[in-house]
């Protein structure tokens, strides 16, 4: 008998404009002590039906449509709110995605800890805290005794995640639910995050539901997978199997897209495009402390037609070393030069005139576009502003870019919210080549995409680079991903650049410590 | 912390002090002077009484006289109650319209905190849309009208509550603290309801309902912390507000407070009661708006931080 | 995107924000309810000279206040005017009063605070001090000076309120703007090479309208009050001209004596509050053009 | 913040050392023992939720609707009526007059005698008359407090009221400065000679004006100079009155305490125990109030309301007439009003019978001369009627025939309900009766006190209460740049009658034909439009006994009795 048999679930959403069932007839369970990993891009109905075996759906809009998911023998979608109520947090407990949100900032880390110990077990407050502090111990919390009394903020992303697991197992549970939990975080971090849950399963002997778009992340420690896609299962088996002999379309694609291989070393003249010297950004916090050293004395050089990656964690500077360049932010002191001219001290019409020759790809594709534009806007916009096309071209050149971005022509009159991520950031990189840039700073640029979609724009960023002869900056913490697209790599660690060479050289012969660590924690390397 | 406050304040000076300076030279420029009646004053008797109050020197020195009376904490004679000094006036109205305004924001905050978290959490269901529309009406509604309507219905149809007074008959504060709180009551029904609707769309409130916590402690104890912020950064403002604006109720509940001086003091020119009322409110608005920031802030554990003022 | 919607073609890229605002808002029938009411209204204001039962200032002193009665539908005041007429003709200030000075406000105030909360640092310092003064400036010599100071105008009203008004919108539209800066969006305008004012105009005042028209439909109803204070100390109309915010103030002296003339110019005014706010709520959820996806 | 004069040390300062006072201990903790079974009384009242009237009735306690909180208590510094009512209580006069008839009558002085053709008075003080503290109200104390009234530094803006007085307006306007050149003298304690430029008969009236009144110099002096306005003498524990009651509590726009004094020379015809003046500003209030039993007496009672009121059984409501007139002053020299066509046009076709019958619901009379009828005999003569053809044909011999032409008018008034009611009924019937277009303006009270004194309107709207009972009073606004004048009006024939003809005047009917004479030609000139004559208008408790009526609306407290037991009429419960 499985620890957790979900059997035919179905869950639809009911909204304005009709039903959408997000999950069809969905079958698979978790075994006592094993890992069972979930794979699918976002909306394939993967968190759905794990949320809605807790009655975690809000509903309306959701509804569950059928099925049982049995666990230790009594089905969860039978049971009252409140007899569900006593299972979460108890026997069935989760982590979610983002550590930076799921934990509640206005509480201290130690009563939310407690809380489902003077929930569900009746504990006084003293023995809770004891029992909450030997656990922030044991998921590798330095100092738990002031981590009790600390607000998250107080900490980053890798620690809350840390303590969001902590939280998930102070109860005890049968099964955890752990839904994407190392996304959202730094490619080291997630390699510590994923030894830690592999850790704990083993030592506590609890079966856990993993939840994840990522193939490579899950190919390391799960036991069985199950792959879904649009809703339905569409192939399931253990990770060997999966990997080796993968039969639905959909789970080749998912592995194909695993970021591997190297770029072909093209042959770069060494003509410098962009020349930094002594670059220096700091930030002073309202309150006179002292300032932030986000980039400290930098200096690179970007040659004409290649691809610079630049790889650190986050808040190592690397964005916003990027911006500096586009003088999107005020640097503090250095020098930035485009072909020969001085960028730091333009300023007003003819900084506007450079800014058209050098464009930025963000990150987020869902906050860099205006919700309120439709595509067509924001295309035509750099287009007019820099005079680029006559009006009565206008239309001709928007369609160009449409189809030099791969996106369809006719979605030319949506909003931005109407559109994936991956195509959202088709649209960023229309805008981005709409003023026929010789330079693009790319910031992490498919780190909030789900996998396949990640190999899609690193496909269309590698083509449109050669096509248009462009010279790109391209910020990342996967190492993977540049290896992919860079020619040089530079590594930045607290505001400095540690090390620089070739792609080959960095893979091959790193030179620091802290570009092996970051080499060692790629994901799924023995799957690769 | 102290820093943020002494920055605060800092700021707020010369406010205050363009506001003094303003005021000082605008009621002056308005027509009709403090001793106009309408029976017409003999000049001679008009004289004496301009030299009195020093309205016969120079503009300039007038200001500069009332700059070195203000340094000193004295806001000058009433013009208008003679043998009372505006500070006088002012703290003997003061402790009752603080009271007033207290017991209306305390009103407020019951009603509108239970009715806008109460629409919460059924969004357009019934259960929002009635207390939002009462909320409404409540926004719109002058106290001219709710104040007598108030009395005319609990005071004399029913019969249940005293109509008149400050603290002469029990219960005599109630309807002067309705009348005056509704309005606000309806601002914040609707700051909280917006303010719950952001929170309870957050991934910790997910959380807290994964650990297995029941509705009303996700409610209580998760959200209402972080949904009542608004609330609580519109209360400085409004207490000072309530301060400012409590003359009509003052006035149908025949209640000894502040709110009566300021109104009346424009219209009888009494220019050191204006301008009295005008630095003290202004000052009001100042400090309360900080006190108001400094409690969203210490509420908010990012901000607080930050006052604490580590640099960690 | 899991469903595509139909294909549309390239030529309908003329469309604009406020073109599908437009499409979105006749969906929802709350709000067109509103809309219509308030279109009623406008249109009963402008055709009152000709549609009025009778002349709003001939008086029947004999016959004095009246309650509801075949000759006059909704009665009549002291002076034995008809209540009807009295509300049609107060309509006109009102709503004008409402919709102008609220336009005048909401101008001032959303520039002013675009321009503080996005040009931030000490521009921003200087122009929000200078909201903090007039705050505290004490309003009825304000009005009083204004009053002396440019003679009496309708014109004046207009000046007055607004200039009450825009502060607090300055203040909502400053603090919405600080936010909207961080976004990626107007970090891309940046890049692109627009001007700030053009940031301003085209990426950040369009996401900030939300809580600046929920504001502006609360702010309505309150500004025909306002001006009936403003006329009562003599800015402002003048009798025989009314107002709907005269007429309920006169009523509530009389709530007791003769209900009728509080009770229905304060359903007027009160129609046209639910009417604002259901309009206001609907555009607002039409501009979002996120809304729409459920 | 603390007074400087609060508690403990005000109440030493009470005691005054100059004159040596033996039963001050005594009478203090007798004070505060009243004050103390006072303060019982009021909380026993609360707890017992007994109405303010039951209670009153009770112990003897008048609670009283006083309009506005009192600007101060000094005689010499105030105006107002809310003031008057409250230092008519605390003080008296040398006399006071009859509440029905309103002849002088013996208050401080028990007679006073004419000589010298009635240019000299001489009073001769009651001995009996004490101030608060006990001591003896003398005549020096009169002439040093006239001294006070009458100084230039003062500030006394009723001043004017001892003008008769034989270089009284010179020493105000500093003409001359010494204060025995003015036509005051102490002969002893209880006799003082007042000498006056003519023959005034109403100047005993006049020393039931507060102005008039004497207040007690060593007090004064212990607070400040004699010429002061603000000095702290008026409070609670320092102030020392000569009236029949005396000060207990006085709380900032909440109410004023005044018990019955034990050192008043009649006081054994005082019945009341304590007044409690309240200061209400909204009339609906009041009323309200009134109606549950919170107040015995409204100082004035909601237009709206009076119709109901009167035709109640055994109504509380009582109104008389009241000496004062409200009319519109024309601005004599802006066309199209410089034209006394015109103004006669206005005049007449005003139909003051319907608006005092249907706008003023009857609480009005109405006027067609500035002087209230019936002013101590003298009955002003009715020169015109409601007549809008004659209207019509003055307007038309103007060159307006039916208002072709018109430039157009602006009524101003200051922002007020009552006075917007007349202006839009007064518009209308204008607008209706002779064909042309008025504006109305309202202004906030001091701008329109501005206009009114710049003589910068058209029309504007003006009301006179007369400060004593005499022809006099009214007939003296309208000459020659007189400050209330306020319409350009003047005739030199006009000014004589009224400055030097009427006081030479023999008899009374000597003078009242002068009068007649100076109205007749005030009349036909038109630069004002009397519209009605006020009347005053209050709800008084059944319990209330001897509060009369009169025509100055001028209630002497020391009167007044509550019987216990009755109560309002069954249609208000």
């Amino acid at each position: 008998m499985a620890l957790l048999n979900v059997d035919n679930l179905s869950v639809s959403f009911v909204t304005r404009n009709g039903t959408n069932k997000a999950v069809d007839n969905v079958s698979f369970s978790v075994e006592e002590r094993q890992i069972t990993a979930i794979i699918g891009e976002s909306g394939s109905g993967k968190s759905v039906s794990c949320y809605a075996m807790l009655g975690l759906v809000p509903s309306p809009p959701g509804r569950i449509d059928g099925g049982t998911a049995h666990f230790q023998g009594r089905d969860l979608l039978a049971l009252s709110e409140d007899e569900l109520r006593a299972i979460r947090g108890r026997d069935i407990a989760m982590i979610f995605q983002d550590p930076m949100t799921c934990l509640n900032p206005f509480m201290k880390i130690g009563d939310q800890l407690i809380e489902p110990l003077t929930l569900h077990k009746g504990l006084a407050k003293g023995p809770a805290r004891e029992q909450a502090m030997a656990l922030l111990d044991e998921v590798g919390i330095r100092d738990p005794q002031a981590a009790m009394s600390a607000f998250p903020h107080e900490f980053s992303g890798g620690m809350r995640q840390r303590v969001m697991i902590a939280m998930a197992l102070i109860n005890e549970p049968k099964l955890l639910i752990a839904d994407e939990p190392t996304t959202a975080l730094d490619v080291t971090i997630q390699a510590q995050i994923l030894k830690l849950i592999a850790e704990l399963q083993t030592k506590r002997n609890i079966g856990v539901l993993f939840i994840s778009h990522d193939l490579a992340v899950v190919s390391d420690i799960a036991d069985q997978i199950v792959v879904m896609e649009k809703g339905k299962v569409v192939e399931s088996g253990q990770p060997k199997a999966i990997f080796d002999n993968p039969q639905h379309p959909y789970t080749q694609k998912l592995l194909a897209a695993i970021p591997s291989g190297q770029k072909a070393a093209d042959t770069v003249t060494p003509d410098p495009l962009i020349r930094i010297d002594n670059l220096r950004t700091w930030f002073t916090p309202t309150g006179g402390a002292d300032p932030v050293k986000a980039v400290d004395d930098v200096s690179l050089e970007i040659h004409r037609g290649e691809v610079l990656g630049l790889v650190g964690e986050s808040g190592s500077g690397k964005s916003t070393l990027g911006r500096s360049i586009l003088r999107l932010v005020p640097i503090t002191g250095g020098q930035i030069t485009f072909e020969g001219t001085e960028l730091s001290s333009l300023e007003g019409r003819s900084l506007k005139q450079f800014r058209h020759r050098m464009q930025m790809i963000f990150q987020d594709p869902y906050a860099s576009l205006n919700p309120r534009m439709t595509v067509y806007d924001t295309l035509a916009e750099p287009l007019l502003l820099h005079g680029l096309v006559r009006k009565a071209d206008l239309d001709q050149a928007i369609r160009e870019l449409m189809d030099n971005v791969g996106l369809a022509r006719a979605f030319v009159r949506k909003y931005p919210h109407e559109f994936s991520g991956g195509q959202r950031q088709r649209i960023a990189i229309g805008r981005a080549l709409a003023t026929r840039p010789e330079f693009i700073v790319a910031d992490e640029p498919v780190s909030a995409l789900d996998v396949t979609i990640q190999a899609q724009i690193l496909d269309l960023l590698a083509d449109l680079t050669k096509e248009y002869g462009l010279t790109m900056l391209f910020i990342s913490h996967d190492l993977a991903v540049i290896r992919q697209i860079a020619d040089r790599i530079a590594v930045m660690y607290h505001g400095k650049l540690v090390e620089e060479g070739s792609t080959a050289q960095v893979f091959e012969t790193p030179q620091q410590d802290y570009t092996r660590s970051l080499l060692a924690a790629i994901p799924g390397a023995n799957a690769a | 912390m102290l820093r943020f406050m002494f920055i605060r304040i800092l700021q707020a000076l010369p406010v205050i002090f363009v506001v003094i300076t303003a005021t000082f030279f605008l009621v002056r420029s308005a027509p009709g002077g403090p001793f106009d009646q309408e029976k017409i004053v003999i000049p001679e008797v008009k004289k004496a009484l301009e030299a009195q109050y020093r309205l016969d020197l120079p503009l300039h020195e007038q200001y500069f006289a009332y700059l070195g009376d203000l340094a000193q904490g004295d806001l000058g004679p009433s013009f208008k109650y003679p043998g009372r000094s505006v500070n006088e006036i002012l703290f003997s109205g003061l402790p009752v319209t603080a009271e007033l305004g207290l017991y209306a924001l305390i009103i407020a905050l019951c009603i509108g905190v239970t009715a806008g978290v109460f629409a919460s959490l059924r969004p357009n269901t019934a259960q929002d849309y009635v207390p939002m529309s009462l909320a409404m009406i409540g926004i719109c509604m002058p106290s001219f009208l709710l104040g007598p309507l108030l009395v005319l219905v609990f005071g004399i149809w029913l019969d249940w509550l005293p109509i008149t007074g400050w603290g002469d008959i029990p219960g005599d504060k109630i309807l002067p603290a309705v009348t005056l709180g509704s309005a606000y009551a309806a601002y914040i029904a609707r700051l909280s309801r917006a303010g719950m609707l952001e929170i309870l769309s957050q991934d910790y409130i997910r959380t807290a309902r994964a650990k297995g916590l029941p509705e009303w402690r996700v409610v209580t104890q998760h959200a209402l912390r972080g949904g009542l912020i608004p609330v609580i950064a519109f209360l400085g403002p409004a207490f000072a507000g309530l301060l400012a604006g409590s003359f009509v109720v003052e006035t149908i509940f025949q209640i000894p407070g502040l709110g009566r001086f300021y109104v009346q003091a424009a219209f009888n020119r009494d220019y050191t009661m204006i301008l009295g009322t005008t630095v003290f409110l202004s000052s009001l608005i100042v400090f309360f708006n900080l006190v108001s920031d400094i409690i969203a802030a210490w509420l908010n554990p990012r901000l607080r931080h930050q006052f604490q003022g580590g640099s960690s | 995107m899991n469903t595509v919607a139909p294909v549309f073609e390239d030529a309908e890229k003329g469309s604009s924000l406020w073109h599908d605002a437009w499409l979105r808002l006749r969906k929802n029938k709350l709000a067109l309810f509103g809309g219509s009411v308030l279109l009623f209204m406008v249109v009963v204001a402008l055709l009152t000279p000709w549609i009025a039962p009778y002349s709003y200032e001939a008086q029947n002193l004999d016959l004095g206040a009246s309650p509801p009665s075949a000759a006059h539908w909704l009665g009549t005041d002291i002076f034995g005017r008809d209540v009807l007429t009295q509300i049609m003709y107060g309509g006109r200030i009102s709503l004008a009063v409402g919709f102008i000075a609220t336009a005048v406000a909401l101008l001032i105030g959303v520039t002013w605070g675009a321009v503080a909360g996005y040009v931030g640092g000490r521009v921003d310092a200087v122009m929000m001090r200078l909201v903090d003064i007039l705050y505290a400036l004490p309003f009825m010599i304000f009005i009083v000076l204004l009053m002396v100071v440019f003679g009496r105008n309708i014109l004046l009203l207009f000046l007055a309120i607004g200039a009450v008004e825009w502060l607090t919108m300055a203040r909502i539209m400053r603090s919405q703007v600080q936010s909207l800066r961080q976004q990626e969006f107007v970090e891309a305008a940046v890049s692109v090479g627009l001007s700030p004012a053009a940031i301003i105009r085209k990426h950040v005042v369009p996401n900030a309208l939300g809580p600046i028209i929920v504001y502006t439909t609360l702010t309505i109803p309150s500004v025909m009050l306002l001006e009936a204070f403003l006329s009562f100390l003599g800015l402002g109309i003048q009798p025989p001209a009314t107002s709907w915010g005269l007429l309920i103030s006169y009523g509530a002296e009389t709530m007791e004596e003769y209900p009728w003339l509080l009770i229905f110019p304060g359903c007027a005014l009160t129609l046209t509050l639910f009417s604002l706010n259901f309009l206001g709520d609907g555009l607002r959820d039409a501009l979002d053009v996120r809304g729409s996806k459920d | 913040m603390r007074h400087p004069l609060s508690g403990a040390a005000a109440r030493q300062r009470r005691v005054i050392p100059s004159r040596p006072t033996t039963t001050t201990a005594r009478r203090s903790s007798l004070r505060y023992l009243s004050v103390f079974a006072f303060a019982l009384t009021v909380l026993s009242a609360c707890g017992g939720g007994e109405s303010n009237v039951v209670t009153g009735n009770r112990d003897g306690v008048l609670h009283y609707g006083n309009g506005t909180e009192p600007q101060g208590l000094d005689p010499h510094v105030v105006t107002g009526v809310p003031e008057n009512h409250i230092i008519r209580a605390l003080f008296e006069g040398l006399a006071v007059k009859n509440p029905i008839t309103l002849e002088p009558e013996p208050g401080v002085a028990e007679r006073w005698e004419f000589s010298d053709e009635g240019r000299v008075i001489t009073f001769y003080l009651n001995p009996e008359a004490k101030w608060s503290n006990g001591e003896q109200v003398t005549a020096s104390d009169y002439v040093w407090s006239w001294n006070r009234a009458l100084h230039p530094m003062t500030g006394n803006e009723y001043s004017y009221m001892l003008f008769p007085v034989v270089n009284a307006e010179a020493y105000l306007k500093g003409e001359i400065t010494d204060f025995n050149e003015v036509g005051v003298k102490a002969l002893d304690d209880t006799t003082l000679e007042v000498t006056l430029n003519a023959p005034t008969p109403y100047f005993v009236q006049l020393m039931d004006h507060y102005s008039t009144f004497a207040v007690h110099p060593e007090t004064l002096m212990q607070f400040g100079e004699m010429t002061d306005r603000y000095t702290p003498w008026t409070r609670v524990g320092n102030i020392v009155s000569n009236g029949a009651f005396t000060l207990t509590e006085w709380s900032l726009n909440r109410r004023i305490i005044v018990e019955k004094s034990e050192h008043y020379w009649d006081r054994d015809k005082v019945s009341l125990n304590a007044v409690v003046f309240y200061p209400m500003e909204n009339v609906v209030s009041e009323e309200r109030m009134f109606r549950v039993e919170q107040l015995h007496y409204t100082q004035v009672v909601p237009l709206d309301k009076i119709p109901l009121y009167r035709d109640m059984p055994d109504t509380p409501y009582v109104q008389a007439p009241y000496l004062g007139t409200y009319y519109y002053l024309i601005n004599t020299k802006r066309p199209p009003v410089d034209d006394v066509r015109v103004r006669q046009a206005l005049a007449l076709s005003v139909d003051r019978e319907k608006l005092v019958r249907t706008v003023l619901q009857e609480t009005a009379v109405p006027a067609y001369s500035i002087t209230p009828p019936d002013t101590l005999g003298y009955f002003p003569p009715k020169l015109f009627n409601y007549n809008p053809e004659r209207a019509r044909a003055l307007l038309a011999e103007a060159g307006y025939p039916n208002g072709e032409g018109w430039p157009g008018l602006e009524i101003l008034y200051n922002t007020n309900e009552g006075h917007r009611k007349i202006a839009v009924a007064i518009q209308q019937m204008w607008k209706s009766e002779l064909g042309i277009d008025i504006t109305i303006t309202n202004q906030e009270w001091k701008v329109y006190l501005d206009s009114v004194t710049q003589i910068d309107f058209q029309i504007a709207r003006r009301g006179w209460i007369g400060d004593y009972v005499d022809a006099n009073n009214f007939l003296d606004l309208f000459i020659t740049d007189g400050g209330n004048n306020n319409t350009n009006y003047s005739d030199p024939v006009y000014d004589d009658l009224i400055l030097y003809k009427a006081p030479k005047a023999e008899t009374r009917e000597e003078r009242y034909a002068l009068f007649t004479e100076a109205e007749t030609m005030l009349m036909e000139e038109m630069p004002i439009i009397p519209i009605y004559t006020y009347t005053s208008k209050h709800l008084i408790h059944p319990s209330v006994e001897g509060l009369y009526s009169n025509l100055m609306d001028s209630l002497n407290l020391k009167y007044v009795k509550l019987v216990p037991g009755r109560t309002l009429p069954e249609a208000l419960r």
